[in-house]
């Protein structure tokens, strides 16, 4: 039964993944991120870790996706053209996108790692929120600093230009 | 019926069964609340304007709604030659669907919850995030700048609005120590609503609902008055009609979670805990209701700043405070 | 207060009015040379006080500076006889140098650097004085030279006076070279420079003789160039072209001092070698003898008191060659004072007259200038070693020492004094003897009552100064009688024979008026050999011209063939590299993140195979 | 095969595959930045199996991949202004159009 879900959820990943990708419009490569994201999402869920499927629903979909939905809106043009995709540019991309996952699968595949899982259940909000707040207090205060940080230099960046004209 | 059921549960087992016959139920639920909501805003704009409203077919006009659909199942779907097909046809069923969703995790009564999810407020606002998805790709993809704009306002909207909202809601989790919507209704045991403890909350809530549901006044993706009818311009027939169904679902289902927030859920003397939670419901929605028809629609910039200005930092404020009264309650 | 305090002020005070002046005091002139005279001041009363408050056995106090596992560096004072008489000289020549020089720089817009600098020297000089680690004499060494640099160019202006600067420092810095060396030497055996180890070093006559030798040399070579000794001397002429004041302190306290006295303090080194010694007396002796004849056919009154200078620092050097301490730091300490003395009065003359020909002093200002005209003589008297005075008193000890080195010395020392006494007495004849004299009459302002002031008490001082010998023995720690001079003695006779020659011959040719030539005149050959100063400074330039010129061409060749060739390969490699790199860096991120995703996927590929 | 790791890090491997392809064949900034969030998903599996299958702490690898889900935010929002503002000097949000540095 889990085999079968995340069978299913597999496919949804890598067909939405693909899309995202291969597409020639940049909406529909949101439409397909969307759809791995979902997929992910799922694949977190039967990995047994509740939350952070929730939080990559929550800030992926809802946040970053519909952010660059939002960006794809204000700047791309329906009928923009992309570029031409040529063999001289798709052979290198494709050469070391499959090359570098190559060597890491055969290295890890080399590897011996543990077959079964150690913990059935993975802990849920409460533990994660206790462990943020004390075993890992400083990354989350540094997290919070580099948040604010993106905030204010986002602000900066897009306000600075609005001020010029047409440059 | 229950030998019906015997069969379905033989060939499908146990929970699936649950499953599809909660759907089912959802899909009835979601199709009457439509037709009803439909009839009742305009009962209610015809009282506030002192008129009549849905008169002639049926008890105080309860047929038209019914008609309407039929009407609209019958015309032709017609598609505008240069939309982006795919995400045209796909953007209405989008948009249904995580409200759906949503209705699957609300706790009807203490023990008929769809699905009864450790952490079901948080799948909730995940899936509140979604139903946005549909808005966009119908606006992206008319190919016509009316809808594209509303998508637009959609969105800025959307994000704006769903810090609030959240905001608001932990404070609730806050003080019940769950994201169990059952737990949370549980919390309330003994008419202990959280409305009494977070009117705040609640005021926020319901604010940041409206805009999130793009009800007026915070309709300005669809404000028929600047942008023809805004995201759904293009769609026709079936099409305006699922966006429509979606809506007032979507509706439906945030009323839901405010009542269960703040309205102790379905617990009430007497009646049947479904019918309390459908009372509390449409109490809320009456007034959504009452609220558009009663303030007029806000522009974008007092929409931001509504949002970003007042909004959050009063949620926040509230967050606070409310964890530090609970720290002192604690100790 | 201790003695440590005491060197304290006397280096510190003149120190602390070259940074202020440095720092910004120079906006108000008045209250540097305000300043710097108070500091003056201390500096003599510090210096006297350590003379007076030496202990038996003198006083050694020092800092570790810098250590390390092979050498170690200190800071800090030995006080002995010789060291606290010399400073007493410098703190008291630098005294009366600033009081004059409050007269002779009223009017200099720049007085306050000429002041601060004035005090640096002072201070670089007390350094070398008072320095109980010869690396610390170095450094003061060196700081005394860059002093000099900044006086003798003050009217940087000028070009002459800027040329004459770059040549002193050129030039001391050909001897430094020597220092440095034979300093590098004696670091290499002892570890330390502290001049208590050399000294017992020496004592101890660890070295073998050769070694000895080699480090007398290096040092004698530093010496030739702070004191002006054959063949390093040809700045010390040109070196007028600095202020009155600067050249009165540069030749009779300071700077040309600082080399005889490093030869006294290191005296023992260099008499341990018989080498050595004898070849610093010859050098010492035909230096004089050149010097003394250069005087004598020069027409500018400071070069002639220059030139002057030059003989009488090898006279000095004669005394310590030959093994007399006392002789020849007593000849330094009454050398300075009539040298001084010979320079304010000099620099008097120069005011009233505007020019420094000797002629022209004569005619213009001669006996019109009364306080000048008394120190031209009493300095004059000095030098030239006429009985009684001060000049006579210290190289009357001299020439006692160098007569038993051998009469070859002996010989060449007594001409020279013969030869000082002519050229003495002729600065004499022609200043204030020129029948021809235009009457002018003589306005001295009030600036100028200081510098008179100045020359009285300098004159009143050379006076007595010779009658000092057997006390300053006493404090070097010598007996009395070291400074004893026996009139009674054939050397006496000699020494008056010679200064009766040399002042006749210098009456009959100037002291009668008429023709102003003298008997040098007479032999053009001669007369011209003399005045270019036995072509030495035509040696010089020769010397630099092709010498130079061809480690240049050498230097070209290094430099076309080998050098060029390698920064061109260089260049033309990394235009190579460049280009490759500059395809590299093309600004799509996407080659970026390929390369380092190719050098991650091969380290990781390493990392496998391990 | 929901139980093995080495299923998830396959998946992992391979999605980090398309989102690297996808960086390296666009030029359009939007359709690079969703590359990006592809790896960075990639990573966020790969260690929520960790934690799963191996780690000491089952909590460590969620909370990690929470970092790296706020980064990814980060990224994301800085990411997205620059494209606006790419957009409004330049009128494109296609890299070849941002070349004027390139030697």
């Amino acid at each position: 039964m889990l085999d079968l879900a995340l069978g299913i959820l597999i496919v949804l990943t890598f067909a939405g993944a693909t899309m995202a990708v291969v597409l020639k419009k940049v909406f529909h490569n949101l439409l397909g991120f969307g759809l791995s994201l979902v997929g992910l999402a799922g694949i977190s869920l039967v990995l047994g870790s509740e939350f952070v499927a929730l939080m990559q629903l929550l800030i992926f979909l809802g946040g970053i996706t519909v952010a660059m939905v939002f960006a794809v809106m204000m700047s791309t043009p329906r009928e923009q053209s992309e570029e031409p995709r040529t063999a001289d540019r798709v052979a290198p991309a494709l050469l070391v996108g499959a090359g570098f996952p190559a060597v890491m699968i055969a290295l890890l595949l080399g590897g011996s790692f543990p077959t079964s899982p150690v913990t059935e259940e993975l802990f849920g909000v409460r533990e994660i929120g206790l462990a943020l707040l004390t075993t890992f207090e400083l990354p989350f205060e540094a997290i919070s600093l580099l948040l604010l940080a993106a905030i204010i230099g986002a602000v900066a960046v897009a306000r600075r230009t609005r001020e010029r004209p047409d440059g | 019926m229950s030998g019906l059921i015997d069969s379905v549960q033989g060939v499908l087992g146990g929970w699936l069964t649950e499953l599809v016959i909660g759907f089912v139920l959802l899909a009835v639920l979601i199709t009457l609340n439509a037709m009803f909501m439909v009839w009742f805003e305009r009962k209610v704009a015809g009282w506030v304007q002192g008129r009549h409203g849905p008169l002639h077919h049926g008890p105080f006009g309860l047929a038209q709604t019914a008609l309407d659909v039929v009407k609209l199942l019958g015309k032709e779907f017609i598609i505008p030659s240069k939309v982006d097909r795919p995400v045209f046809l796909l953007a209405p069923i989008i948009a249904f669907l995580p409200a759906l969703a949503i209705l699957s995790l609300i706790p009807y009564s203490a023990d008929m919850t769809l699905t009864d999810a450790q952490s079901g407020l948080l799948i909730v606002f995940a899936f509140g995030g979604l139903s946005l998805g549909g808005i966009f790709m119908g606006g992206w993809s008319s190919n016509n700048k009316y809808a594209l704009l509303g998508a637009i306002r959609a969105v800025s909207q959307n994000i704006a609005y769903e810090l609030p909202l959240l905001l608001s809601a932990m404070a609730i989790v806050l003080m019940s120590g769950t994201l169990n919507l059952t737990e949370i209704v549980d919390a309330q045991a003994g008419y202990r609503w959280n409305v009494f403890f977070q009117p705040l909350a609640m005021l926020i809530f319901l604010i940041s609902a409206a805009a999130e549901t793009n009800r007026a006044p915070f309709d300005i993706p669809e404000a028929e008055s600047e942008l023809v009818a805004g995201f759904h311009t293009e769609y026709p027939a079936m099409g305006f009609a699922v966006f429509f169904l979606a809506e007032y679902t979507y509706m439906f289902a945030v009323c839901a979670i405010g009542a269960v927030l703040f309205l102790g859920g379905a617990a009430g003397p007497l009646l049947p805990g479904p019918v309390w939670l459908l009372l509390k419901v449409y109490f809320l929605l009456f007034l959504m209701v009452m609220a558009r028809w009663t303030y007029p629609r806000l522009r974008f910039d007092q929409l931001m700043n509504l949002a970003w200005k007042y909004l959050i930092p009063l949620a926040l404020g509230n967050l606070m405070l409310t964890a530090f009264v609970l720290k002192l309650v604690q100790t | 207060m201790t003695l440590n305090a005491w060197a304290d002020i006397a280096i510190g005070a003149p120190l602390a009015v070259f940074f202020a002046m440095l720092l910004g005091m120079r906006a108000w002139p008045r209250a540097v040379v305000g300043l710097s005279l108070l500091s003056a001041l201390a500096v003599a009363l510090a210096t006297w006080m350590m003379a007076l408050n030496l202990p038996e056995g003198g006083f050694t106090s020092s800092v570790p500076w810098a250590v390390t596992d092979d050498f170690s560096v200190s800071f800090g004072y030995r006080l002995t006889g010789l060291s606290t008489a010399m400073a007493c000289v410098v703190g008291t020549i630098h005294l009366l140098v600033q009081v004059y020089s409050v007269g002779y720089m009223a009017d200099d817009p720049h007085k306050a650097r000429f002041f601060g600098t004035l005090s640096l020297f002072a201070t670089a000089m007390l350094g070398i004085v008072l320095s109980a680690d010869l690396a610390q004499t170095f450094i003061a060494w060196e700081l005394v030279g860059l002093a000099s640099y900044l006086l003798i160019g003050f009217w940087n202006a000028k070009p002459a006076a800027a040329q004459a600067a770059k040549k002193a420092f050129i030039m001391t810095r050909f001897g430094d070279l020597g220092l440095f060396a034979g300093l590098a030497l004696m670091v290499s055996r002892l570890g330390d420079l502290k001049i208590d180890t050399v000294l017992l070093a020496v004592e101890a006559n660890t070295w073998e003789p050769g070694f000895v030798t080699a480090i007398g040399l290096c040092l004698l070579c530093g010496i030739a160039g702070k004191s002006a000794q054959f063949p390093l001397h040809t700045w010390l002429p040109d070196a007028m072209e600095g202020p009155t004041p600067v050249s009165s302190l540069l030749h009779s306290a300071t700077m040309v001092a600082a080399g005889v006295y490093l030869f006294a303090l290191l005296q023992p080194l260099f008499l341990a070698s018989e080498f050595t010694a004898t070849f610093a007396l010859g050098l010492a002796v035909f230096t004089a003898l050149l010097a003394a004849t250069v005087a004598c056919v020069e027409t500018d009154m400071k070069r002639v008191l220059a030139w002057s200078s030059i003989s009488q620092l090898s006279f000095m050097l004669m005394g310590l060659a030959a093994g007399s301490q006392v002789a020849g730091f007593f000849h330094l300490v009454t050398h300075a004072g009539f040298k001084c003395l010979l320079f304010l009065s000099a620099g008097l003359f120069i005011h009233a007259a505007h020019t420094g020909d000797l002629l022209a002093i004569g005619r213009k200002v001669g006996r019109s200038a009364p306080v000048a005209a008394l120190g031209l003589v009493v300095g004059c008297v000095a030098l030239s070693g006429f009985p009684g005075f001060a000049g006579f008193m210290s190289k009357e000890l001299v020439l006692h020492a160098v007569h038993e080195q051998g009469m070859v010395f002996y010989s060449g020392a007594l001409l020279t004094s013969a030869l000082t006494a002519y050229y003495a007495f002729r600065l004499v004849f022609l200043a204030l003897f020129d029948p021809e004299r235009e009457s002018v009459e003589a306005h001295p302002s009030a600036a100028l009552k200081w510098q008179q002031g100045v020359v009285v008490i300098l004159a009143v001082l050379t006076l007595g100064i010779g009658w000092t010998g057997g006390d300053l023995a006493r404090h070097l720690g010598a007996s009395a009688d070291e400074a004893h001079i026996h009139w009674m003695s054939s050397g006496v006779a000699f020494a008056m024979v010679a200064l009766v020659l040399g002042a006749g011959l210098a009456f009959v040719d100037f002291g009668r008026g008429g023709e102003r030539a003298g008997s040098f005149a007479k032999f053009p050959a001669m007369h011209r050999f003399f005045a270019s100063g036995w072509g030495v400074d035509a040696f010089w330039r020769t010397f630099s011209d092709v010498g130079i010129a061809g480690l240049t061409r050498l230097a070209l060749l290094i430099d076309r063939g080998a050098i060029d060739r390698t920064v061109d390969g260089t260049g033309a490699a990394t235009k190579v590299l460049g280009g490759v790199a500059a395809r590299m860096q093309n600004g799509r991120v996407q080659l970026y993140l390929s390369i380092a995703l190719g050098l991650l996927a091969t380290g990781l590929l390493a990392l496998g195979a391990m | 095969m929901a139980d093995d790791l080495n299923t998830y890090l396959i998946i992992s491997c391979a999605l980090f595959a398309i989102g690297l392809f996808g960086v390296l064949l666009r030029r359009n900034l939007v359709a690079m930045l969703i590359g990006v969030e592809l790896m960075l998903n990639a990573v966020i599996i790969n260690l929520v199996a960790f934690a799963k299958f191996s780690a000491p702490e089952p909590v460590t690898g969620q909370v990690f991949a929470l970092f790296v889900i706020g980064i990814a935010a980060a990224e994301a929002a800085v990411g997205l202004s620059i494209v606006l503002a790419v957009h409004k000097s330049r009128g494109s949000i296609s890299v070849d159009d941002l070349q004027e540095l390139a030697g």
